[in-house]
């Protein structure tokens, strides 16, 4: 199913199609934590054809703008950082499930990082 | 200075008129709460210039300044408050040297300082509201954190390139604070400031304008604790078509909030014994403060 | 003027620095182009004041203001600009002292006149990008069929009470003009001045100040003949929660425009020869100018 | 069906119900101009139980705000005038058939009158 994808604060620059708003294909209700992988892969499909390693200083200063590398590499999994507000259909990802929040067709998942300038 | 504190006096009644004839706003007494309110602005640059000007301008009754900034050229593009000749002067009396001449019935306080652990609660405890115009997390979380302890309620603002965001945090102590919405702070590498990652004059000068729209609703009693929605808002000034804002319903307090949940870590002895150093929470040990 | 037209001087690199860091600005080039524009400035009003105070800041290589008016102390709580002091002083003076400080790279001409059918031409051919910051629906059509006949865009913005709009007109000559919106004026009674209606200070500011974003999009590229849409942007300072901003898509050129359309009744000479009475057309026969 | 109708730019304030949103029932495949009469019944309401008379002054300066009261009187249609713009789901009616303009459920219909103050 589709899902739209938006890229605020600058995150989008981060990702290979660089756009801020992009759609996104994910498996009937899958949770938000997969579409987050799914963003990371497109990612890493940007430094080469085969998958970088999280040893690549390039592709991990890029990763680590969107989630804990440190916590990638002992788990697996792709957490978002602290600083970046996660948003469904408009809404705080808190008042759902955050990372398990099961999507559906053509919500709307919004991430911004933080601004601190002044 | 020549009316009392509960009624406005000529001067004060042409002065303001036009926006007591706005019904939002709330006519007289609203202008009274105004003159009887004390609003303290943190950081007199991109953000505080254009807050600075309106709040001013609508009649707030003191307004203090605090930053230990003096005016750059690379500033002027946007710091639209300072004008070139003060250059090498302080921000605080730059800017207090043209708002005493906008509006001669505020009272205008300058502290020529840093905001630190030591001086922020007695700083912060003189005024009713808040205005976080700073541009590093750091400060960020120390006027969160002194304000929450003290019951201020914070109106905050911040931007970068081309885009802006705007909440009201702590509202009259119930609504979520900075560290409800951010629990950890961003990794230090992730965070760009103006002077590195630049930014359009009147995009940020549209947030800074946006948050004296915000402190004029607070201090006038349109939020109450009946209608206010914690929210954030987000502003992009090269939007596809045109500009935009896009609000968000957000959360409300988190019951584990380390300084505004059920039970804090952070207090005020934590803060000015030194024992919660915002460089190192920041990851910025070596960082200037602001 | 240290810098002939193609350069930035090592001051300028300093100045505009921050600005020409933003991706979406688009670099020296752009500030080249913002140096080399001709920006006309009508009305020094809540709208004008933030707009000159941005584009002065930005960089702009010329701006003229034009408007008759004098500073009243009813103006100082939304028009930052004009101090307390610069009470009775025309607008216009009020407006370049304080801006040929804050830069004077800037060559500021001012015009203490009002806009009308006989100076209109003589005034606007001389710029590049017209702001409308003006506050009654005569001088939007004059102003707007003017520059239609010169081909010169307008960035066009209003506001009354908390609400706001804006819009970029006659885009490159292509884009719909005010008359393509507005075919017939509104009746006279339903036309609402910031004098009577009132309006909240931060509010009309935050007006002037897209205007200027909108303003140095134009003069840098950031719009062309491709990207551009037709829109009308719709602000309301209090919204439900927070602010907001709505835009709208909207129509392109009318072919039966009656002064960028196929067959155009209106021209040069019907606006200088005073045939077409503004005055007349929304209604006013007695309305005072500006 | 229902609509959602917006009232912007101050005419939130001639209707009776006073809101700036309101969802408004009409039926099916209505075209706009019948929405503009039901709107228009409604702010009559707020004047009398019956249906008040266009020489009561009161009644029509109000309804002035909105729809030419002389075309109402001559025709008996409602028109909606000049500096008021009128946007379905956000784009300009004049990109659709304006009046004549077929609504379809849950469509979003934005009243708004031009501001010209600065
Ligand atoms: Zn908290
Ligand atoms: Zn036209």
């Amino acid at each position: 199913m589709k899902v739209t994808v938006e890229l605020l604060g600058g995150l989008h620059q981060i990702f290979t199609f660089g756009a801020k708003i992009v759609d996104v294909n994910v498996l009937e209700e899958a949770e938000l934590g997969a579409l987050v992988e799914t963003l990371c892969l497109s990612l890493s499909s940007s430094f080469s054809n085969c998958s970088p390693s999280l040893a690549d200083p390039v592709y991990r200063t890029s990763l680590a703008r969107f989630v804990d590398c440190e916590h990638l590499q002992l788990t697996g999994e792709y957490k978002i950082i602290p600083g970046i507000m996660v948003l469904i259909n408009d809404v705080d990802w808190e008042l759902f499930d955050e990372e398990e929040t099961v999507l559906h067709p053509n919500d709307v998942i919004t991430f911004t990082s933080t601004l601190h300038g002044g | 200075r020549s009316s009392t504190a509960n009624q406005l006096s000529l001067e004060e009644f042409r002065r303001y008129g036009r926006q007591m004839l706005v019904p939002e706003f709330g006519g007289v007494d609203s202008q009274i709460a105004l003159k009887n309110s004390k609003v303290l602005v943190v950081g007199a640059g991109g953000l505080g210039c254009p807050a600075l000007l309106y709040l001013t301008a609508s009649g707030v009754g003191t307004i203090g300044i605090i930053d230990y900034d003096t005016v750059d050229i690379t500033n002027l593009h946007r710091q639209v408050l300072h004008s070139t000749d003060q250059v090498g002067n302080f921000k605080v009396d730059s800017a207090k040297s043209y708002l005493s001449s906008l509006n001669p019935n505020v009272n205008l306080i300058t502290y020529r300082e840093f905001l630190t652990n030591f001086n922020a609660f007695e700083v912060i405890e003189k005024y009713d509201l808040i205005l976080d115009c700073t541009d590093t997390p750091m400060l960020r979380y120390l006027i969160n954190d002194a304000s929450v302890l003290l019951g201020k309620t914070i109106v905050s603002g911040s931007g970068l390139k081309t885009e802006g965001q705007l909440s009201v945090l702590n509202f009259k102590n119930s609504g979520p604070c900075y560290r409800c919405f951010y629990p950890k702070p961003p990794p230090a590498n992730s965070v760009t400031s103006c002077q590195d990652g630049g930014v359009i004059g009147p995009c940020i000068g549209l947030v800074g304008t946006m948050m004296a729209v915000e402190a004029i609703k607070v201090l006038a009693n349109s939020y109450t604790l009946e209608n206010f929605k914690p929210f954030l808002t987000i502003y992009s000034g090269y939007s596809a078509v045109s500009q935009s804002l896009r609000t968000f319903k957000m959360r409300g307090k988190k019951l584990n909030c380390e300084v505004c949940g059920e039970n804090p870590l952070i207090s005020k002895d934590t803060i000015q014994s030194g024992l919660l150093d915002y460089n190192l929470f920041c990851g910025h040990p070596d960082y200037d403060v602001v």
